[in-house]
């Protein structure tokens, strides 16, 4: 069992614009393994929502089965939580999503559960755009059925099994680019610096927005031959750039070596500030994007960071034309045509 | 040589080919015989293809009022070169064969106990059109225009019946007017004392409609003020989302700023459909999905998961003849067990059966009442005879001053009044539901986790015996709720003393209800009940009790309803014997007499046998 | 103050935290009891996660070979600091309590009638050892080492164990014999008269193995002669496919050229799993696939495929606490009713309801059989207690001279010499079993198209109603078939005379045979039955007629098995009264005997009340 | 109802190496609706098994459910054939497969079935490599029920109902592509020329060969503001190049204009050659594919003909290391390891 809270309470706890302290944003204590890098991607969840300062409650955790998918119950405990079944987060992510626009909806996966038994749904999820951000975690394997290899793991990796994966690997990223998300990034739960203004940056994208975070199963698959292990991805790791998210309210000046430095409106008002590493890579470019992730794959790296970004996508309300007003707040004068038009309809059938 | 003769009392089967248009031509028959006054049922005998194969349309017209399907074919209308032997053979004698003449009839056509009606359909219509379309179309108005003349049916029926048809395209309505009167006035010319099958105006539609259960299935969800669907296309159930598509633009469209009220999203599949239910249902949306038998399997483990964390959420299941893919296009009432103990491990749900149009308006909007209310997923069971083809029954009927019932959930102003501590499964009023609360209501309070693994009472994760064995003994109690929630059975006393009772539900009841009143004429009284709502409430029980031998009349092979009856109620099979029917077309009338009289008079029946309808 | 005192015959309990590698060390305890030639049962109890949490490992030592389990325990080992407190309460008064002592008891440990036996563990490993792993894992040794004092189990048993768990890894002998004999030395010098639990050698084990059940059944697969399985991993049906694969490639790999003669495939989901074995057994593999729960309801619509276009396959349900994700690491029988009648539309599955790893052995090669000669899929239903315990039993046995009977299967040569028109789906022996043939068998003749639309005799599509029906009555035929060929039940007749009987099945059984021992030593016979499958022989009918009141065993909330019994046989429910254990831990004896008393004594039953098995 | 036999029977029919006319490879009468591109990829399977004289029984026909999946029994009447249930063809062909490797396994499906309800089987067949023909007959629509969307209609795109699809779209060859397909193809079921060698080089090709054909539904989507129209796809596409397949016997004599014409031998012998109409595409880079695919999409072209191939890629069977002989065909003598082994095991419990 390892803890993601905070061993020291100052009395003077910082707080956020809402005037809430982090303890606001915690959730019960993790049942995970001590060093799973599941834990640490709650963490970054949870401090991405109080420094973002979304008001708890706001927010509803979708989740499917597995030990990443039990981690909603880790984090933001004053929001509602819905742990679904394996590999259908996606549907009930819609459903809820449908039902009500106006919250924030974070859906936390595992690479089983998307890649594998919830691949249809994951596909039909981004084509839809639905405004969500859906953080899987990624271990290459099956942590709570004991490290059978997912369809993420990569060929030729191997788990404490010790037997290399025979079969092709599924790049969530690129299947998310390729079906038209508009914000997709990848990241390693090791790396806090880079996570937290990526999901920041998710939750403020509005559509769907994947961050496939590389997220090592200390107890299954952090051997010596996997590349999902801890030292796989902090050696061959390479980023797309360094990231800063800037909310609506700071004042956006712009001052940065051109070339280099892309900054990009999400539509919310904030904004993204990209310091890319690579000039090659054209965030706005679907294409260069799924090149440049192939091409650091050729060379056994794993491309982390922003990959792509396109603001301006529909999300599935706008698609639909759905009203402003949450459906689920639509009362019975809205919604029920009343019995003079049933009179007119029942003249219609005859 | 004989000749069947009746008034408002036949049975008239269209022989076509898909695709070619005879659909709309058919319905305005039905619909003539509707506006005539008199009793009529339309039933679709469609192929699982989309064009060049056979397909029937069979009225029956019935100044009783019969509504079920009665078997049999006094009058044939044969188009489709195809199936011809095989429909001229179906015509009983004394009947009428109605067929294109522009051809002669091959010799091996050959029956002299019926009546043939030659019409040159090809032959006028290639005098008529040009166009190859317009020609395929138009010999289909110009037999109706030939059945108004031989069956009597007003001429100004069918003309109103078009110009309410092509409202919009006024332009067709000339050409179509023409077509009938081809067919008339060449009815008349050479056929004027043929046929004694005759339509006599009646008033015996007030109030009625006619129209398709899925159609009423949608309303009533309107009604409901549903606002979101997931679904996935199947055969017969593609027709409720359809409609309620179709009434979701006319009727929930924000006249302010023409955005939509309501969200209809095809899914990837079942399992997508039933998922986007549960997560509009769960976050305080009233949600549905529509499939069939296929869908409802692939629901299943869905279903336990409403099942086992308590979140509404309605099905409705046009069922058709199972098992697996079956006959798409054919009906059947077998998935009464599939949906009934959808899932593994200790699941039930509770079910609603439609027997017509108005009582799936009336159910759909109960399902929604009930799904919220008992917090746990609710199934209406349509199949595709009810649910596809045009059906007779009262008006829909909507009182404005219901007010929705929402169920236990709590508002932001009752989760900031809470005195206690809240627990989203306490059984605080001993009805064996707890209060739930929707995302975003509250900042601080009401928030919790569902799931499907075990949880105690304020929806923690347990693995405790104790924790566990409580939730499923109040699920049970839910379930004794529900059974004074669910709509009651209607119960028909043929006579008080007698000790016969048939039960039967959805669409079986119409076909049972004409076999009542048949055996009643034979001075066999027999009382009925049909089962509207699973489980089974106290007077479907009292019923049983007071009879000493019951009929369970079904549509499908393994007696499902009996067995939901025989473990809800803890019966003794032996007291209910099956009256089973399950070729995929609807029961008749005839077919239930034959074998509950069989039982009756040998006190011994074989159910599985399927019957000779002629 | 009371001892509690017993010679082979008592219950320890073992409360650790998962991922410390307590299972190997308790395992190998139990082992040394099964090699001491008294019988046990050791049960592991733990939670659905993988490190940190509460885990427990129940062992029963019966002399008079009860091997279900018994409830209540004498003798703590408490190493979990986390539940201590519970464990400690848990203790049976007159029992025993090993603790860690490297700490003083917290005064809240407070009980006059156990008796405490402290072992300073952590004290010890950290002299002993440097590694923190080191000092974690031989803390487990230790206390096993203390336990051979304590219980007099002959410490040689303990260094044959450990020399046979670590061939291969020769150089971790001598430090695990080390730790034994720390944990020896200690209790001997500190509580050399304090424990009056003893094992004593005895010879009772002869011809027994000890094993976990999904060993069973991966072994029958392999002697069934399987080839193909696709799975997905779910608790508690993963060890199945992992053991097929072990032994596979200890059995399996040619030693000619290192090539597999198997295929094993982990699919993307359960629908994926079945599908791969749906289609491999149609192209002549023996294939199957396990899961649990939500597995199976997710192949409900392949199953439903396969029962009605008649394609072999071979399913291993290993059943955990349902419904949805329920408890994943608890047991129940809870899947009877979704394995039966799986899929929409009139669907029933041939059952089979091992008890011990024996029966999965045995009944897993009888799948391979009966699904090949009855083409419709086979279910096995275990559960998690059977298939993850290590369960004793009879040593597996297989007869060399049986050959497989691969059921109606058309070689080349009959293809070639049949003289008559063949059809896929032809009744030719009036079993209801066609004749089929596997794809590439000849060139020209026996090819069809298979499909779960509905098909004639010669496997062609139709839309016949009076097709479809002979095809549903001749699946009928076959499930009568069935029942003449699935295994018979298990009869014990305590007394002729005793119009009392129990059923049971699978996990029950042993629990049952148990109760009914300790009711004749209270002069109440009562006559037992072991269902092994379903549909249900005659003997399964006759003994129901035999007997006046009939007792169900089983462990979910809603007496399915009883629902499977009365809608099958079409018994009166009040015949049946059901013993119902769903709270996820296995059935006692003690709990069947009050319950069965219960009924006999007062004529009144409470079913579903949860019983204290303390 | 059309037909897809044909209407002249000579005496002297045309026989193929096997002896066989083309009468051997026909199936039932077709009951689509006239016109439906699904009856000519039909004919052109018939065609191709015909002129490779395939042996109609060593051939295992696989489909979902779709007016598309119907197909099956319309060709090829000698060869057993299994019409599953909806989306789940793929774990139906994969199992027949592990059975009996020695067959060939062709697959159709339509987009409905493929992207829809099966993209998560898709998805993970293709992964495996099983060794397979998988034909989409896509129509971008859902013929059988009559009209609805697929996964592949174009964002735009509007069938007979006439409303435009919102969300984005499904390409097939590309997700193939990406999840490691060696042999992907693009056609067009009015274009027997291309189609006929696509599909004789995919049954050569040993692994997955993905021929997305689309094949216009007339009933439904064959509209003006169709893109998956006759008269759209014939005006819009351009194919990488025309096609040659060369049985293994015919002796190939290499002899074209340097750079525009590739030769690739197949794992049978046999060999395809390209007269590529772009230099741009590398038949063998996946991101060139992709590329040169998403290139001719901002067009608003189809690309067509063969996209990618890698003849070299382990099938399924390769990877699980199989035994040559058909797994069907082992006997007990081979599968049973005897009661003298039960023993030993027996042992190793106690
Ligand atoms: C239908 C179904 N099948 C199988 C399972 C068993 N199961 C639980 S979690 C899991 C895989 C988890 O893998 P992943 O999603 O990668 O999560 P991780 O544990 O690695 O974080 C499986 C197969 C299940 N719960 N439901
Ligand atoms: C589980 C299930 N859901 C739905 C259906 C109904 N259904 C039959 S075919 C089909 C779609 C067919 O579309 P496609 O695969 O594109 O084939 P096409 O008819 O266009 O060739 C659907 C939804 C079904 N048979 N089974
Ligand atoms: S098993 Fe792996 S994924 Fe699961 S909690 Fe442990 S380290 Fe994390
Ligand atoms: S509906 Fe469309 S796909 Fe189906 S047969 Fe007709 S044209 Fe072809
Ligand atoms: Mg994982
Ligand atoms: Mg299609």
């Amino acid at each position: 069992m390892s803890f993601i809270r905070p061993n020291i309470r100052h009395p003077q706890l910082a707080v956020n614009d809402l005037g809430y302290t982090r303890a606001n944003y915690e959730g019960a204590l993790s049942t995970l393994c001590a060093g799973c890098g599941h834990d640490s991607i709650s963490a970054a969840i949870l401090q991405s929502c109080f420094e973002l300062s979304i008001e708890p409650h706001k927010v509803a955790k979708m989740s499917g089965i597995g030990c990443s998918s039990k981690t909603p119950a880790y984090f933001l405990g004053n929001s509602h939580g819905f742990n679904s079944v394996h590999g259908r987060m996606p549907s009930v992510a819609t459903g809820a999503n449908l039902a009500n626009r106006d919250l924030v909806y974070i859906g936390v996966s595992g690479d089983g559960d998307t890649a594998s038994i919830g691949m249809g749904q994951f596909a039909h999820v981004v084509r839809r755009n639905l405004n969500m951000v859906y953080i899987v975690m990624n271990n290459g394997c099956y942590g709570l059925t004991k490290g059978q290899d997912s369809a993420t793991a990569d060929r030729g990796s191997a788990s404490k099994k010790g037997i290399p994966n025979p079969y092709s690997s599924i790049d969530l990223c690129e299947t998310a680019i390729q079906l038209g998300a508009g914000f997709v990034a990848r990241s390693f739960s090791g790396d806090k610096e880079q996570l937290i203004p990526l999901i920041k940056a998710a939750v403020s994208h509005r559509g769907f927005a994947l961050i496939d975070v590389v997220s090592p199963c200390v107890t299954f698959n952090n051997t010596a031959n996997s590349t999902k292990s801890y030292d796989h991805v902090r050696e061959h790791m390479n980023a797309t750039g360094t990231f800063d998210f800037v909310p609506l309210k700071e004042e956006i000046t712009t001052e940065y070596e051109p070339g280099q430095t892309e900054e990009i409106t999400l539509h919310d008002g904030s904004a993204v500030r990209l310091h890319k590493a690579t000039e090659s890579l054209d965030f706005s470019s679907r294409r260069s994007a799924m090149n440049e992730i192939e091409k650091h794959k050729e060379k056994g790296e794993v491309l982390t960071g922003l990959l792509y970004l396109n603001p301006q996508t529909p999300d599935t309300h706008e698609l639909l034309g759905t009203t402003t007003t949450p459906l689920n707040q639509l009362d019975k004068d809205k919604l029920c045509p009343g019995s003079k038009t049933l009179d007119a309809i029942n003249d219609s059938f005859r | 040589m004989h000749k069947i003769a009746a008034v408002n009392d036949f049975v008239i089967k269209f022989a076509n080919i898909n695709g070619t248009g005879s659909a709309s031509a058919n319905n305005m028959f039905a619909k003539s015989i509707f506006r005539s006054g008199v009793p009529v049922t339309p039933k679709n005998i469609f192929p699982s293809n989309i064009q060049g194969l056979p397909t029937w349309y069979e009225v029956r017209v019935s100044e009783k009022g019969y509504l079920g399907r009665r078997g049999g074919v006094d009058f044939m209308v044969a188009t489709n070169g195809q199936t011809m032997m095989q429909d001229f053979q179906e015509v009983l004698p004394g009947g009428y064969f109605l067929y294109d003449n522009s051809k002669p009839l091959a010799p091996k056509y050959k029956r002299d106990d019926i009546h043939l009606i030659g019409i040159p359909l090809t032959d006028i219509c290639i005098q008529e059109y040009t166009d190859p379309r317009q020609r395929q179309l138009f010999k289909n108005i110009i037999y109706v225009g030939a059945l108004s003349y031989l069956l009597n049916i007003e001429f100004e029926v069918f003309a109103e019946l078009v110009q309410d048809q092509f409202k919009g395209k006024e332009k067709l309505i000339t050409p179509n007017i023409h077509a009938l009167e081809l067919g008339y006035r060449y009815a008349k010319e050479y056929y004027a004392e043929t046929c004694q099958l005759k339509i006599e105006r009646r008033d015996l539609n007030q109030g009625k409609i006619l129209v398709d259960g899925n159609t009423g299935t949608a309303l009533g969800a309107i009604y409901a003020g549903a606002t979101v669907a997931g679904w996935y296309p199947i055969t017969p159930s593609t027709s409720v989302v359809d409609a309620f598509e179709k009434y979701c633009k006319r009727l929930r469209v924000d006249p302010a700023n023409g955005m939509n009220n309501f969200a209809i999203v095809q899914a990837e599949d079942e399992l997508a459909a039933m998922g986007m239910v549960l997560g509009a249902s769960w976050n305080g949306a009233r949600a549905f999905t529509a499939t069939s038998g296929p869908g409802v399997s692939l629901m299943a483990e869905f279903l336990g998961l409403a099942y086992f964390a308590e979140i509404p959420g309605v099905l409705v299941d046009v069922q058709r003849t199972g098992p697996s893919t079956g006959m798409p296009t054919r009906t059947q009432q077998s998935d009464i067990m599939a949906a009934a103990y959808a899932s593994h491990g200790d699941t039930k749900h509770v079910c609603l059966y439609p027997a017509n149009p108005k009582e799936c308006f009336d159910m759909s909007f109960n399902a929604f009442e009930l799904t919220e209310y008992l917090q746990t997923p609710v199934i209406i069971l349509s199949d595709l005879d009810l649910g596809m083809n045009d059906n007779m029954c009262d008006a829909f009927e909507w009182n404005d001053e219901i007010d929705y019932n929402r169920g236990k959930v709590l508002s932001t102003d009752e989760l900031e009044n809470l005195k206690e501590r809240w627990g989203r499964y306490l059984d605080v009023d001993g009805e064996g539901i707890g209060y739930r609360t929707i995302p975003g209501t509250h900042p601080t309070k009401g928030s919790y986790f569902t799931r499907g693994s075990s949880h105690d009472e304020y929806a923690a994760y347990t693995e405790s015996s104790e924790a566990y064995v409580r939730s499923m003994q109040r699920l049970e109690k839910k379930w004794d709720t529900a059974k004074t929630l669910v709509p009651k059975p209607n119960i028909r006393i043929e006579n008080k003393q007698s000790k016969v009772g048939a039960i039967f539900f959805g669409t079986s009841t119409d076909a049972a209800h004409e076999a009542i009143d048949l055996m009643q004429q034979q001075n066999v009284s027999v009382n009925g009940l049909q089962i509207k709502a699973f489980p089974f409430t106290a007077e479907v029980e009292a019923f049983i009790a007071q009879h000493d031998t019951i009929f369970v009349i079904e549509q499908n092979r393994d007696g499902q309803m009996k067995t939901l009856l025989v473990n809800e109620l803890q019966l003794d099979p032996a007291r209910l014997t099956s009256v089973l029917n399950y070729d995929g077309m609807p029961i008749t009338a005839t077919y239930i007499v034959e074998q509950i009289e069989a039982t009756i008079n040998q006190n011994k029946v074989t159910p599985l046998q399927q019957a000779d309808r002629g």
